[in-house]
């Protein structure tokens, strides 16, 4: 029992990254059509640069910052110059160009920052906190939390943003249809670039949250990348907070598995478990239905 | 008001709109006329700026012709420029955003123009019914109701002038009459509307020039009146 | 030939379709026509099988489609044509209209993978596309792409894939779509031309001078329902039908 | 066949070029592994248009199941494939028969969890290597150049059998469903049921490519599985070219041969692809295999094509010379007797009468018309003009009235000679003759007709179908060498020359017998055709069809020619 309580509370920070980055994966594809496999790389290039402002100044909310901006401007680069004259593309098309992009940004990484993992910081290093219980402590590192307390600030200012904001409502509109959205003067170029520029950012924030455990290394977020679509799998696409939901879902259930299956074989049975669900309702269990393009 | 010279709508292969010149003046309704497929939605999308061309790289849709808006060359305008100028398009089939809410979608009619606050008061005065719903999802109304709420929503944005493709379609015909109502009331406030309609003799009884389509070519152009009592119309409609 | 019997169609809450009756007998031009959202393309759809039905039948000589998929109509002798036009883009006009014909192929998969089986029936099926190409005037756009033709090519490519498969029947969806006056009378002719082939013909279309032009029976549908049956003339003159297209007085 | 063998000489000369050098042995054992890999993407993805990202999962089961039989149950490599082959077919089944249903991305991230999953647990099994992989798997033959064989020959066989595969209905119908859904629906495509042969079919290539992989490296690990060679399998084809058979094969030896022929650290190997993803997606979708065919017919070939030519202009013509009108034209004469005119077709010359110009009791003519083989050539392309030139040939020889025989575009001359100049037309021979109110050419096929210059593969293929029952196929290629003599503007100015001509007054000048042959393989003259033209000439002749002959009765079969010939010229009228 206490092992799985052990596991539910280790499960929620991963569970916010998995979920942040479903948001960020959910929100493009709910807004432009294209379901961007080379997110996680994009973000990777934001955490790059964000370290590498970190060797210049030494200031981490800096370096964060930095890298933040230099993701939203990589969306725009990405909206305005590939994605926006090929809106009508297929999607197997769509699917290879982003793709393209992951292989480009992997290499690209690599000829610029070298092949090497670099060790990045924690947000918050103190002391863990330690729960003493009859047979065994339950220990919750500091930075767990912190992150924990980070993805749902930020899921609370994306909710509010999408929610409330003209902006925001604007974006839901474009999504639900285009025609309508159009009509009422919604430039949907626009909608649509603030919608990579957004999503690239929050990866690149996931990027950080991540950095010290994976380091900063080329590939340090293709494993999220997998995990983000699991959890849009698992909350639908259709919302980007059935995203985060699903996030949450799948990271308490990897740790919680860890309890019942060894521990290297759990992503495999999760995977097939997505599988399961993608099959059974592609609209994942969260959603009540899923819009595509046509 | 509006001026349109030698419109071409092209998709692809198929030529929707074949190089058609008409206008709508100030306080005016004008209907357009024809059989569906004819090019009438086509026409109202090339004037919004509903088709973008620009900067796509494998579309082969094309808008070619001169549109005059209050004095203003407006052809090269995107469709948000057209909006802020007040010319609205309340387009077929509603168009309404299915999961905002009424008051939501009333929102984003304002988006571009109009005073939200203003303009609501209005909006509910014509459709009491919206207001009484106001948070709920738009795909919860009926097919009615949707249709009110769109036309709504193109009058939270405040129109100098309006274009309807079809606002009748679908309805009952008590739902017909309560919207033709609302478009006299809009042409008293002197907002010259620009109307695609199936229902021919209705449209024709408020406007007061239209123009009559076939496959993308205007082939007649006259006072409502006049036409009311043609056979022309039959003609196009019926074939006979 | 064909009969709709009491066909109902619904979408969730909403009735697309209701009570549909109407025949198309044998060897007759039939149309269905209706303003926009009227449910003209939903019974197509019924008879198709691409939508299911809630309620009736549809009876092809006497057999039943409703319990059939889309892929199993061909074989009941029913060919369609598609509003959109559905070629297939990156095969040539020669494999598109040999498409309409390959159904006929019957063997199993792995016989594929034998020399003798490869090529089943070139001959029969050479023949058949050389035919039929001849019918619409396309032989020259044999070896052609569909990106390299002009529309109303397009459409009679169309028209002779679904010749190709020989059917008894002949569904078209809105085949004057989209043509210029020019091309309308040629899709014309060629109805009439496969209506002295001994084909059958239910026809969706808007353009009411090719309706008029061609059909021997006219049925019309308004919010789902039938408002109207007749010949031409009877449906021209019906006030219901013009008040449906012109609207109340 | 003939494919097969060139490409099994290619193989084997390859073989013996780098007999001695075993590395670059072992990189092309390597290219034919993935492409045999590719080409089973290229099924699915290609020709049945499922984009799948997950297919180096596929390879993953059949080297695995290959190495772990191999070092634990010391089976033969026979039973290794197939056995991996089975397995893969059945996991194909198991996952493709509920995920073909899903579209577009969702079914790519299904196939992405599904290779992940496979590689992850084969990471997690210590049984199976874990992370370290399976090393020393047995080799099957010592030498490189037996490995490279046998990887060689699969790859030739299993191309061999796919294209069987292609040509067939089955191709046909997987092609249909990657156009449009809806439609290959409607004719008759059960739109699952192709999908999952087409998933099966790719997953067994990918096993069987797994397997030699396995055997032919004598290492693997999970990593060799992931993402990264699954996105690397679809650049392969996509770079190649998708929807052919040899797109895989270029695109895997530019994505696997490139790294190793150049030092392996230095080529951003993964920006190259990205790069080329992208570029060829947006601009070059057809893929290499396509530019390379384009650039074969426009450029590679035209020396060889001077070369026909000047070999050619050094024999000497064997017939006689006459000057017409200020040109030289070339005949030869045959026999004794009643004078025949024999006048040849568009892309052809006298030569195609050389089998019928031997007959009983007459004296033929066959012609060069003016720009053709060895006549001279002229500015005046047009049918009518022709028709003056062979009456100024008859003119210049003495002959009043003659039997005209005309082929194709011939006989659209002879039919215009008959209009003109009734009187020297004794009797009409017309060979699948184009109709006197012309045919259009349709525009978009002069760009065939120029390419046909340069092109002789496509001048052949061209031959080949006008002419299905020549089955000579030297005599073929001297007919096609021949037509590089021609005026190089003919080839447009007869398309437009065709589409413009009008002899539908023939019936008032013309009053003498003809008769018109048509084979019912005709791909240029149909029956309808033929009778539209009958109508125009008139009852004083009759239509005969022949079976199983295409646009060419006199090369197809010359004995059924003549048969017809006498039968019509002995009569008496």
């Amino acid at each position: 029992m206490l092992l799985i309580i052990q596991g539910i509370l280790s499960g929620i920070p991963a569970g916010v990254t998995y979920g942040l980055m479903g948001f960020s994966i959910a929100l493009i594809f709910r807004t432009t059509g294209v379901m961007n496999f080379a997110i996680g790389h994009c973000g990777m290039m934001g955490v790059f640069f964000g370290w590498m402002i970190l060797g210049f100044t030494n200031s981490l909310p800096l370096a964060i910052l930095s890298g933040v901006v230099f993701g939203w401007i990589l969306g725009v680069v990405i909206e305005r110059f590939l994605m926006r004259p090929i809106n009508n593309m297929s999607h197997g098309g769509m699917l290879i160009i982003t793709l393209g992009l992951l292989f480009i940004f992997t290499d690209a990484a690599m000829l610029i920052w070298g092949t090497e993992a670099y060790p990045f910081p924690e947000i918050y290093a103190g002391a863990p906190l330690i729960f003493n219980t009859s047979a065994q402590p339950i220990i919750i590192s500091a930075n767990d939390v912190a992150l924990t307390i980070v993805g749902l600030v930020l899921s609370v200012i994306l909710a509010l943003i999408l929610g409330y904001t003209k902006i925001g409502i604007a974006s839901r509109a474009r999504a639900q249809d285009v025609i309508g959205a159009r009509v009422v003067g919604i430039n949907t170029d626009r909608i649509d670039m603030i919608a990579w520029s957004a999503g690239i950012a929050i990866a690149v924030i996931v990027g950080f949250l991540v950095a010290p455990k994976e380091s900063v290394q080329p590939n340090m977020l293709l494993n999220l990348l997998i995990f983000g679509l699991v959890a849009c799998v698992l909350g639908g696409f259709g919302s980007p907070f059935g995203a985060i939901a699903g996030g949450l879902v799948l990271g308490v259930l990897e740790k919680v598995a860890t309890v019942f299956v060894p521990v290297d074989y759990r992503l495999a049975i999760i995977l097939f478990i997505v599988i399961a669900v993608l099959v059974l309702k592609p609209s994942g269990i969260f959603a009540k239905h899923v819009k595509t393009r046509a | 008001m509006l001026e349109v010279q030698n419109l071409v709508v092209k998709y692809g292969a198929v030529q929707a709109v074949k190089g058609n010149s008409f206008a709508v003046r100030e306080g005016e309704i004008v209907s357009i006329l024809g059989a569906n497929g004819a090019g009438k939605s086509s026409t109202l999308f090339g004037v919004a700026g509903m088709i973008d061309t620009r900067g796509k790289l494998f579309s082969k849709d094309v808008v070619e012709g001169k549109i005059v808006f209050q004095g203003q060359d407006i052809s090269d305008y995107s469709n948000s420029k057209r909006v802020k100028m007040g010319l609205i398009l309340c387009p077929e089939g509603r168009r309404n955003f299915p999961e905002l809410t009424i008051k939501e979608n009333l929102k984003m009619g304002a988006y571009c123009r109009g005073d939200f606050n203003k303009k609501i008061d209005f909006v509910y005065s014509l459709f009491p019914r919206l207001k009484e719903r106001q948070i709920q999802l738009a795909n919860s109304l009926s097919g009615g109701e949707q249709q009110m709420l769109a036309i709504g929503r193109s009058l939270m944005s405040d129109p100098v002038m309006l274009m309807l493709d079809e606002p009748s379609l679908g309805l009952s015909p008590v739902l017909i009459d309560e919207v033709f109502a609302v478009l006299v009331k809009l042409k008293e406030k002197g907002i010259p509307i620009l109307l695609v309609e199936q229902n021919a003799i209705r449209s024709l009884k408020i406007s007061d020039r239209a123009y009559i389509l076939e496959t993308g070519k205007i082939v007649h152009e006259d006072k409502a009146q006049t036409i009311l009592n043609d056979e022309k119309l039959k003609k196009a409609y019926l074939g006979l | 030939m064909l009969q709709i019997k009491d066909v109902t169609v619904k979408f969730g809450g909403l009735t697309a379709v209701k009570n549909m009756n109407f025949e198309v007998k044998k060897n007759e031009i039939h149309s269905l026509i209706g303003p926009n959202g009227a449910g003209k393309t939903t019974v197509f759809n019924a008879i198709t099988g691409v939508v299911d039905t809630a309620a009736g039948d549809v009876l092809l000589n006497g057999k039943s489609l409703i319990s059939l998929n889309t892929n199993q109509m061909i074989y009941q002798g029913l060919a369609r044509t598609f509003q959109n036009l559905q070629l297939f883009r990156f095969m040539s006009v020669y494999e598109n209209i040999y498409a309409g014909y390959v159904h006929n192929y019957k063997k199993s998969f792995i016989s594929v993978f034998f020399k003798q089986n490869a090529s089943f029936d070139q001959g029969e099926a050479f023949a058949r596309v050389m035919e039929v190409a001849d019918m619409m005037h396309i032989r020259e756009r044999l070896g052609s792409f569909p990106d390299q033709l002009p529309y109303g090519i397009l459409k009679r490519v169309e028209l002779a894939r679904a010749m190709a498969s020989d059917p008894q029947l002949i569904l078209f969806d809105e085949p004057a779509a989209g043509l210029t006056n020019e091309e309308t009378k040629e899709v014309i002719d060629v109805i009439k031309l496969l209506q002295n082939k001994g084909k059958t013909i239910l026809l969706v279309e808007h353009d009411m001078n090719l309706v008029m032009k061609v059909s021997d029976r006219i049925t019309v549908m308004n919010f789902g329902e039938k408002i109207a049956e007749g010949t031409p003339q009877e449906v021209a003159n019906n006030p219901e039908v013009i008040k449906v297209y012109l609207g109340s007085h | 066949m003939k494919n097969v063998i060139k490409a099994a000489i290619l193989a084997i000369v390859v073989g013996f070029v780098f007999m001695d050098k075993p590395f670059v042995l072992l990189v092309f054992s390597t290219i034919a592994i993935m492409s045999i890999a590719a080409l089973g993407l290229n099924i699915l993805s290609g020709y049945a248009g499922v984009v799948s990202i997950g297919h180096a999962a596929f390879m993953l089961i059949g080297a695995y199941t290959s190495a772990m039989m191999s070092i634990h149950l010391h089976t033969p490599f026979a039973v290794n494939v197939i056995t991996g082959a089975i397995l893969s077919a059945i996991f194909s089944l198991v996952f493709g028969v509920p995920a073909l249903r899903l579209a577009g991305f969702y079914l790519a991230i299904a196939t992405l969890a599904m290779m992940e999953a496979l590689v992850q647990f084969t990471y997690a099994s210590e049984f199976l290597g874990a992370a370290q992989g399976i090393k020393n798997i047995p080799r099957l033959f010592q030498s490189e150049l037996a490995v490279y064989a046998l990887n060689a020959a699969a790859l030739i066989g299993i191309s061999y059998l796919i294209n069987l595969m292609i040509k067939s209905p089955v191709g046909v119908k997987f092609k249909m469903l990657r156009d449009s859904e809806m439609a290959s629906s409607a004719y008759g495509v059960n739109v699952s049921v192709t999908k999952i042969q087409a998933f099966v079919v790719s997953a067994v290539l990918c096993s069987i490519a797994g397997s030699l992989y396995a055997h032919t490296i004598g290492y693997i690990g999970p990593e060799d599985f992931g993402l990264f060679p699954s996105v690397m399998l679809l650049a392969m084809i996509l770079i190649g070219g998708m929807a052919t058979v040899s797109g895989g094969v270029i695109g895997a030896a530019i994505i696997t041969g490139l790294p190793f022929f150049f030092s392996r650290g230095k080529i951003p190997m993964s920006l190259i692809v990205g790069v080329a993803l992208i570029f060829f997606v947006l601009f070059s979708p057809a893929g290499l295999v396509y530019r390379i065919s384009v650039i074969y017919g426009k450029y590679l070939q035209r020396p060889y094509i001077w070369l026909i030519r000047v070999i050619l202009k050094m024999l000497k013509p064997t017939g006689k010379f006459v000057t017409v009108n200020g040109v030289k034209m070339h005949y030869v004469e045959h026999g004794e007797g009643q004078p025949v005119i024999m006048i040849h077709g568009n892309l052809a010359h006298h030569k195609w009468y050389q089998k019928v110009w031997d007959l009983q009791g007459y004296k033929t003519y066959a012609i060069d018309l003016p720009n053709h083989m060895w006549s001279e050539w002229t500015e005046s392309v047009s049918i009518e003009k022709y028709a003056d030139f062979v009456k100024g040939f008859m003119a210049e020889l003495g002959i009043s009235k003659a039997i005209i025989v005309g082929h194709s575009l011939g006989g659209a001359v002879a039919m215009n000679l008959a209009v003109k100049y009734p009187d020297a037309v004794d009797k009409l021979v017309l060979l699948a003759a184009g109709p006197p109110t012309g045919i259009q050419s349709a525009p978009e096929r002069y760009p065939v007709y120029e390419r046909l210059k340069t092109d002789k593969n496509m001048l052949k293929m061209f031959m080949k179908a006008v002419a299905p029952g020549l089955k000579d196929m030297l005599l073929m290629d001297k007919l096609v060498n021949y037509v590089f003599l021609q005026n190089p503007m003919v080839y447009i100015a007869h398309a437009d020359e065709v589409g413009k001509f009008n002899i539908t007054n023939i019936k008032s000048q013309y009053k003498n017998p003809y008769i018109f042959l048509l084979g019912d393989k005709d791909i240029a003259i149909s029956k309808n055709m033929a009778e539209a033209t009958l109508a125009y000439l008139g009852s004083n002749g009759k239509l005969i069809m022949h079976e199983g002959i295409g646009h060419a009765l006199i090369m197809e079969n010359p004995e059924l020619f003549k048969k017809e010939f006498y039968a019509f010229a002995n009569q008496s009228i």
